[in-house]
């Protein structure tokens, strides 16, 4: 599975993607998966209500499922415009 | 419909007159422009960050449910990722209906949606260093308006 | 704040970009345009007859009103009269502001006073004959969101 | 005083602007005055509530007083934008 992360999350991880082996049913368990990794993935999704997910290119909640899915990217709310 | 995210400029006249034109049943269109802010007098420039592909399908969502909701001819939709410096464009839409209400009523939904909803995400450069735009929650707000 | 009131064309995308530069203080600007529909296909041309005079004190006092009322760095308004064939563009309103918000307000609220409150009058003339366009009552109905 | 006429009510009356002299108190008063001399004026002021007026270039009503006014305008409501 490709994990990707935008802007800050992106700097704190230190890198904009890495695809991830991971047997994880849903986001939030990627997620604890990637914290119990590293301190800078922990430090990353310290508050994740401060977070966005997107799974396949849609936004969606941190519990939606992960089975088949090919890319989950993590970023802050989105400033465009 | 017309959605374009580019990293070069764009002269937000020339497409708006080009816009128009294409419009054969339209008597109104609106146009929103954004423009780099210098707020405090101290930008150097600004770094827009995007998500190549799933900017676009957001994008085209976003005025598909325009163009379903109103009664439009078209829209249209450019925005910019990079380094912008201040009082360059960074975005523009439009919209265009036979009448006025549904082309502004439109354009502003467009513009409230794309703010919080299309992956781009701003960083702002001063001689200090660099922070990353926060979100605010009054544009997380606007967006009841529309339900 | 910029009233224009002409028989001349004018080209709007240049105007815009004209009222963009002059903004310093802006990160939005919200334009709207008004085209020369052909409803039936059988329009020959529009006449727009005004009040000299009158029609520049009523949008000024217009856009004023919109200055005091919404947090904009400028306004522009450009109507014209006498002739216009389909597809011609009748007028243009501009509003520049720090927030999208007032901006989008702002232009949608000149559209709206200057709709029912300065003194223009539509002829539509057809193979058929020419005929004054009636006010709408909707378009009197919508002044009341602004009170 | 001057009095114009716009649109369809200086179609039915015929003439664009004209000078009057009147002791009208009012704008009604001058209507009235106005429909008393020729038909096209009864026919163009025939229903008021379709007519629109102008005292000194500010829209106002037909109980607009004239005292030191220069100039009045009668006209169908607006059609701009």
């Amino acid at each position: 599975m490709r994990v990707m992360y935008f802007a800050w999350v992106r700097e704190r991880i230190g890198l904009p993607r890495e695809d991830v082996q991971t047997q994880a049913a849903t986001v939030a368990d990627l997620v604890a998966e990637l914290c119990a990794r590293e301190e800078r993935y922990a430090a990353a999704f310290a508050d994740t209500s401060a977070l966005r997910v997107a799974v396949d290119q849609k936004l969606t909640d941190f519990d939606a499922p992960l089975a088949g899915v090919q890319e989950v990217a993590f970023f802050p709310p989105m400033t465009g415009g | 419909m017309d959605i374009r995210v580019q990293d070069g400029r764009f002269d937000v006249g020339a497409e708006l007159n080009a816009f128009t034109e294409r419009q054969t049943k339209a008597g109104a269109v609106v146009s929103f422009t954004g423009i780099v802010r210098d707020t405090d007098g101290g930008l150097r420039h600004m770094e827009i960050e995007h998500y190549p592909g799933m900017t676009e399908s957001a994008l085209s969502d976003i005025a598909g449910q325009a163009m379903q909701r109103w009664a439009l001819t078209d829209a249209l939709v450019i925005h910019r990722f990079g380094r912008l410096a201040p009082s360059e464009t960074i975005m523009m839409v439009a919209t265009a209906s036979a009448h006025r209400a549904d082309a502004f009523a439109a354009a502003d939904f467009l513009m409230d949606y794309l703010k919080s909803r299309a992956p781009f995400w701003k960083k702002e450069v001063t001689a200090e260093g660099s922070d990353w735009v926060a979100a605010k929650d009054s544009d997380e707000d606007a967006l009841s308006r529309w339900r």
